[in-house]
């Protein structure tokens, strides 16, 4: 086996040291009537390094790959370009295989990267601080709103109607178990969001509004009067940001009032990768980190006097903490959020800026392609990179038909929220740098043909 | 002109040592690197975009006007900036990285490879599923994997860590209660499990309590019993637990659990030392969660991704989250989701995250699994537990070892700190072992053990390294037992000497705060 | 068991320093590494094979029958190994690499990407014309992109590096004299020339002389047309110069060469100056290689592979190498090579090298064109003469630099040793900035100037890295001025000190030994 | 320009310094009237990092690439599956990005490689020293009868005829210039070699015999009665091993009398690459080392004792001895024998062995199965991978027309020796672990049909 070094003399050597007649003996403790005699059953035997890529290579191929064809998916995963060196950086030996930093003085290489990452984020969103991340997007999500009643000790949550029906479902199945009372509804195809609902809905017992910005059809409401609302009833503002690539051209949650911001950070170094990993950010002001979940990086000396990092607050975490801690969290996501604070920095606040304006540029450019399609009608007034349409016929079959012609054309409503009725003609479109004109050429010929 | 505050001083002042300093901070191929928001400016990129023709924005109105804040490097930059960064770790492909409880074995590169093949990278989750059926096979095929490996009914595999996992194991007894209409709130968790096990009761809603191990290092059968009741959801047990040592009484606890009516949730964090070789399905246990990031070895990151599947009992299957992967009765795959749970899987608990799990590390683990075989995993407990052992029968003479008399360990060794000399404790000898080219051990965990060290080789290290390893503890052992008081200014060697937590904590700097214009000045 | 002889010890002695020693030998992340022959043996393996079926050999009787000695690691050991050695390396990745003549640049990670293509990196050299179309496109557009860059007429891609381009060069110069019937047998080369020029020359069967260079360390034109004639098969010319300087008297030179009826053979190793700013072809050139190891960026990777292409004059192309790739009327590419040559290349000289050249090589190169275009190759020469001139004047006050006053230099800038106290020299600089955390610049060459450090920084670095080294060098010459005897001793933080190479070369241990049995016994 | 890190700031800050008032004044020496005006005529301009992976990707797929087909084409260059832990070493920075190491203190990574290396090289070959890598095995081979004549002081070199034609092409342009006489004959598509021949041919003014081993057509010879000719008139073998994995079954040519050996690397490590880079192998008697081309390390001590390696002997090399040099070869093929050295580590004696029994197998069953198809007759009486077959037909056309039927089937030898009129039906078939049942069985397929 090539990945295990003993050799049968060093076994023998060893057993003799460990005065063991066998490894069984070294067993014992197991119950002997369960202990597999010989190689469990239903498992194949092992394979050669050759045989192994060959299976997993037959797997991927059964796949349509999105840079294989015109691609318009987002909803909360977004292609974009991810500079090579992103991704030489993250197989360094040093950074893949190494540990969570409890060793600062040899980990300086992860602690430091954790400290620009979280300032990175901190700023993007417009907040003090942020973590070293989370699992996910959606985790982050529920963990603001348990965060949320920690701070405002009341535990109702209005969740706007843009959020995407994932996270919805997510802190959902979560409420039911810590009995938070969530107040949700439905999108409509509608160019206005549920921000006038959500203001009229706030009331003493709530403790967050929680909005996505953009939102999960695309639209860019102004947030800061719902902060300003819900910090007059007491209350916090809970963004969400599946897109974090938008902040390079519209203004931060963070600016307009939020209290904590959390999202997705996939969309930047980290890849598609059909789900996961991704990696959760988490941003809020100075006042609320000890209310904050997940890990810390913090500045400090060595014996020195020279300057270093350690995580820090810990006194918040599972392993100090135990039944008290923030959050449960203990592995989160560091080698993506290496992914994604390099990409960052290789783009700095101008490759973001251009990065983004020119995401938005494609986008107009496909919007006003796609809505002169005879029936397609725009959905948005605004948006960022991705934008709704609604469709003459039900969206889910025509992105089946799109597949049929080679396009991956977008996310149909019907597949988001199954058996609502008036969504059923809904798809989705993002559209990133990553477009070329070809491929939305392709997808209006598709659309064209499947609404004629 | 930015100064690295951290190293590159314009003079070169001895320090304590009298060791030879340089103008630069620099060590030689010790490098020192400041921030990227010291080096790099608002300006400065290291991507180029072609130029865009001017339009129209429809941004809301909500047009960014002020600065970010986020410095850019160029990719020359940039690379080294990261380069130098990495080479202030320690990581498994540099040595012996013998963290207890954390399993970290070398992580095939083969697995890397294969994780970046663009039919597993370059595929988005919400794709209609024709076009992801070779996504969706490979999920089905590792569950099924992980099932045959376990001996359990049902499968999750959404949960992205091992405490998501946690998590999803208790949910799911939750509802299985709940769906008896039985509304119990506390969940018993042994003094020596890790941290994440209350704190993943409590997040579930339920009150934690403690129960006592027994002098061998086992959970207290006795102390169980006698807290069992009705008022009991679940039992947390970590087997093989964090001492090191296989429940022996894990039947016995199973039935009592069982008997009223509560469930067996088990930390799977140890697989690594029974995988093959005993299933955990046979001991009864309920629900279990897997680290893909330990016993399938997908690499650790420097604290993630990791991804934990949770393996689940009949009785609690029908309980599990959405989404999840079937295979239709046309041989194609399909996912189980919110709008076709109804029919299949009425009685789901609900979705823990959004998409499917971490694909990344299914494809990493599921390379690993076809690489070793049902053979070769068999291997892999018995050299894990054969080199643990190793250990500590090298060790126990010149190391306090509680339980080296109760028997052979299982795949990591636990010592305490008893013997050494005043004013030394593990955290020196740890210390100490990063100058002699080591991470250290878990230290002070778990609980139950003074000053506990729990050394963890994993089945990767080949017998050179174990000896190496060995060596240096017992030179490092045998100064703390002689006060060697020198023991307190270790590291000396690495990037940093020790760092100053109390300062970190008491006015934490989590972010980077750009020079005040006077000082920028300078 | 066997023990590492360079650094494992049993016991820690104390160095001269006092430094703190430990048991491994190991300083925290500086770690020792033994020979795969003392770590690995015959029986270990890290591949795995399926079973193989038996049947009688068909070897013609020759299986082998002794033991070959081979050491095997496992995974895990083999990709520790290599990963502590490379930790022992300096390398672009980690800081600025001075080395004049050498182009130590970024090399784009992009560029190992693409060429890792499989539809590059998997394809066989032999396989039908038609089905390696984009591979003889790839070649085609590079070799057309070098040719409008030199303004030459025609080029020849195979030679493997820069030496093997200079023979390349020199056979095809060859080849046309030969083809007027005219034997001539001398080449003149500078004496300030890479010592390839004067090998290359002998190894192409022509005596060398050697020409003086002036006072403003260019080549003199009086005493080079002083010694022309009609022996004078070619004059080797290094343009900008090895003493970082553009040979201002080029087209003199050239027109002065060509009047005798010899060629101008130009060494195009420093082209990274000028690309985009002038084409050589325009400077009366013959024949030039490129080194696309310097100045299109393919990695150095510790002394290659490189690459050597060689652009060709209009007197010269005909007589230029087999293989080369040529566009058919009907748009698709062919390989012009023995077969064919006849009809479309009658005059080659014959072939360099199995095969077609250095192709991972040109795809990177390629990549680079691609990625800087134009409008970037004109900004990288711009930005490494801006460079090197930086730093001729940032220290042209602490040390010596012979040419400063004759005007600024290309991409290099040269220093002498002149003004360090009695006892030191440029090796004493040089190893002390290893201290500081810099490779050193190209000592002692060229010859012409005394105990030479030519510095080229390349346009990759930026100003605050620049500075850094400045600030580090400016240190170091000062104590070099006032005599500072410390300096002898450096490198002290470096994995090893200075290596004593007169041992190495009196006693030459080439191979690793097997110990004795008695050794082994121990 | 995401590769050049000064801005134009930096520029005018550094021109301040200089002290010139633009850069254009740096080029002063470059005649005004040659310096380009603006960017240069015929190339494009800068382009992002995605719109050149675009490129190169679509020049890529316009290849065939042998991984996707029933791929058995060998005559120097082989196809082997190869470890992904050797492309992850390769790609370490630190071995990537260094130079040749002229600075041991700070490069013994790859110095003690480089020592490594040339010990399995000399091992292999069955010689007592070996070099650190020269270009490939073409250029390897025209430096060892070089080299030949530095020893003997003689210069006619016997050529046997089943030396690779492109190696003895490169011998005879290199020849044609030195005057060095060459004895070069055309190989008979039959089982036995022209060992008779060469052994007749040596005389007292013959420095070399250069045999390659197992040559051309696959065929294995024993080169001991060659040797041994050789050495009884003063000459020197010289042997050349274009498959090293062949020496894993078979005898090396140092054991069996040859005094230089070299090869290339290339199946080893490197992979297919259209032919390069390669790396050459070169090996040779201690007592002749001084004679040796290329650059070698060496194991000394520092200056506190401790083992570490240099880079020696450089008193042979062209940066010491200029016109005197045993070689003009500088930049060699570290980095290739990086890849050499770790997949020989990865395999032990114990995987070369495996897997030359593996390849040796295979080509076996390979052969038995193609030998039945009616009119082609196997040439070879012995062989290791590679074997050649005797078509009914002409092999050029039919490596064209298995094109056409997807299968890349081998290097017909009119490709080799164009004009060669009695090889014209010859067809050389490697058989590597990489070739699956179901490839064989698709080259029987392709075969038949062709030859029916
Ligand atoms: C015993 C034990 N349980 C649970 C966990 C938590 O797993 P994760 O970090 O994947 O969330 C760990 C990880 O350190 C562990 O060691
Ligand atoms: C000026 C000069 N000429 C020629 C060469 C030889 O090039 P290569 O090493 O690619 O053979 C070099 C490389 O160091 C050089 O600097």
């Amino acid at each position: 086996m090539r990945y295990l070094p003993l050799s049968d003399a060093d076994r023998s050597d060893m057993l003799r040291v460990i005065g063991a007649p066998s490894i069984e003996d070294l067993f014992r403790d197991v119950p002997q009537e369960l202990r597999l005699k010989g190689p469990i059953d239903g498992l194949p035997l092992h394979a050669s390094e050759m045989a192994v890529e060959r299976h997993m290579t037959a797997l991927s191929r059964k796949n349509m790959v999105a840079g294989d064809v015109p691609f318009f998916l987002g909803c909360g995963a977004y292609r974009h370009h991810i500079p090579a060196s992103v991704d030489h950086v993250i197989q360094r030996g040093e950074f893949l295989t190494s540990y969570t930093p409890y060793q600062p003085e040899i980990a300086q290489g992860t602690l430091q990267m954790m400290f620009e990452f979280q300032t990175q984020v901190a700023r993007l969103f417009g907040c003090e601080v942020a973590n070293a991340s989370m699992y996910d997007g959606s985790t982050a999500m529920w963990e603001a709103i348990v965060m949320g009643h920690r701070i405002t000790r009341r535990n109702k949550t209005l969740l706007s109607s843009g959020i995407h029906p994932h996270y919805v479902s997510v802190a959902k199945t979560m409420a039911k178990f810590t009995e938070d009372r969530l107040d949700i509804g439905l999108p409509d195809l509608a160019a206005t969001t549920d921000a006038e609902r959500l203001i009229a809905s706030i009331d003493d017992q709530t403790s967050a509004v929680v909005v996505q910005y953009p939102d999960v059809l695309g639209r860019i409401t102004d947030l800061t009067p719902i902060a300003e609302a819900a910090h007059a009833a007491g209350a916090l503002l809970i963004a969400v940001v599946t897109e974090p690539v938008a902040l390079g051209l519209i203004r931060s949650p963070g600016e307009m009032g939020a209290d904590i911001v959390v999202g997705e950070g996939q969309s930047l170094g980290v890849g598609l990768q059909f789900g996961g990993p991704y990696v959760g950010l988490f941003a809020c002001r100075e006042k609320h980190v000890r209310q904050m979940p997940g890990r810390l990086a913090g500045e400090t000396v060595d014996a020195e006097g020279k300057r270093g990092f350690v995580l820090t607050l810990s006194t918040r975490e599972q392993h100090i903490r135990r039944e008290k801690a923030t959050s449960n969290i203990c592995t989160s996501s560091v080698l993506c959020a290496l992914a994604f604070t390099a990409h960052l920095t290789l783009l700095g606040e101008k490759g973001l800026r251009q990065l983004a304006s020119l995401n938005h540029a494609r986008a107009c450019e496909a919007a006003d392609r796609l809505a002169t399609i005879p029936g397609v009608r725009l959905v948005n007034d605004s948006f960022f990179n991705e934008f709704t349409l609604r469709l003459p016929v039900e969206a889910r079959p025509a992105v089946h038909a799109m597949v049929e012609r080679g396009v991956l054309g977008g996310v149909s409503l019907g597949r988001l929220y199954p058996g609502a009725e008036k969504l059923q003609n809904g798809l989705v479109v993002a559209v990133t740098e990553t477009a070329s004109d070809e491929d939305i050429a392709a997808l209006e010929t598709a659309l064209k043909e499947l609404c004629a | 002109m930015t100064v690295n505050p951290s190293g590159w001083r314009p003079s070169a002042p001895a320090n304590e040592q009298g060791e030879m300093q340089t103008v630069t901070g620099n060590r030689a191929l010790m490098l020192e690197e400041p921030l990227i928001f010291e080096i790099g400016s608002v300006n400065q990129t290291g991507v180029d975009f072609a130029e865009l023709p001017d339009r129209a924005a429809r941004l809301g109105g909500l047009e960014r006007s002020r600065s970010i804040g986020l410095a850019g490097l160029s990719e020359p930059e940039a690379v080294r900036h990261y380069t130098r960064l990495s080479r202030q770790n320690y990581a498994i492909d540099l040595g012996l990285f013998p963290l207890g409880s954390c399993t970290m074995k070398h992580n095939p590169r083969l697995n890397e490879k294969v994780a970046r093949l663009p039919g597993f990278a370059d595929v988005h989750p919400l794709q209609p599923q024709e076009t992801v059926q070779g996504a969706l096979e490979a999920i089905n095929q590792l569950a099924l994997w992980l099932l045959n490996l376990t001996g359990m009914y049902g499968v999750a595999m959404s949960p992205k860590a091992g405490a998501h996992g946690e998590l999803c194991g208790l949910l799911c007894i939750r509802a299985a209660l709940e769906a008896r209409g039985d509304m119990r709130q506390v969940v018993l968790v042994p003094e020596s499990a890790h941290g994440t096990n209350p704190a993943t009761a409590a997040f579930a809603g339920y009150r934690v309590e403690s129960i006592p191990a027994n002098v061998a290092g086992r959970v207290d059968l006795e102390a169980l019993k006698a807290r069992l009741g009705p008022d009991v959801a679940a039992v947390m047990i970590t087997n093989p637990n964090t001492c090191g040592l296989f429940e022996s009484d894990m039947i016995a606890i199973s039935q009592a659990v069982h008997k009223v009516g509560a469930f067996v949730y088990c930390d799977g964090a140890n697989f690594n030392a029974i995988v093959g070789k005993v299933r955990p399905g046979d001991l009864g246990i309920d629900a279990m969660h897997i680290n893909l990031h330990k016993t399938f070895s997908t690499p650790h990151g420097g604290g993630g991704p990791g991804s934990g599947p949770v393996v689940l009992s009949e009785a609690l299957a029908p309980y599990g989250p959405l989404p999840f992967v079937a295979k239709s009765p046309d041989g194609s795959f399909k996912i189980v989701e919110e709008e076709n749970a109804g029919d299949e899987h009425p009685d789901a608990f609900g979705r823990m995250v959004a998409f499917h799990g971490q694909m990344g590390m299914f494809t990493r683990a599921l390379a690993y699994i076809l690489s070793h075989g049902a053979d070769g995993l068999k291997q892999v407990a018995e050299d894990s537990v054969l080199n643990a052992n190793y250990i500590l029968r090298s060790l126990e003479d010149v190391l306090d070892a509680p339980f080296a008399q109760c028997g052979p360990c299982m795949h990591e060794a636990i010592f305490s700190d008893k013997g050494f000399a005043e004013g030394l404790s593990t955290i020196d000898v740890a210390k100490a072992l990063i100058d002699e080219g080591f991470h250290p051990m878990t230290m002070y965990f778990p609980l139950v053990v003074h000053g506990a060290m729990l050394i963890e080789p994993t089945e990767t290290e080949s017998k050179a390294s174990l000896d190496q390893f060995i060596a240096a503890i017992r030179s490092v052992a045998e100064r703390a037992k002689a006060g060697d008081q020198s023991l307190k200014a270790a590291p000396v060697h690495a990037p940093r000497r020790r760092l100053d937590e109390t300062l970190a904590a008491r006015k934490p700097v989590l972010t980077y705060s750009d020079p005040q214009p006077a000082e920028a000045a300078e």
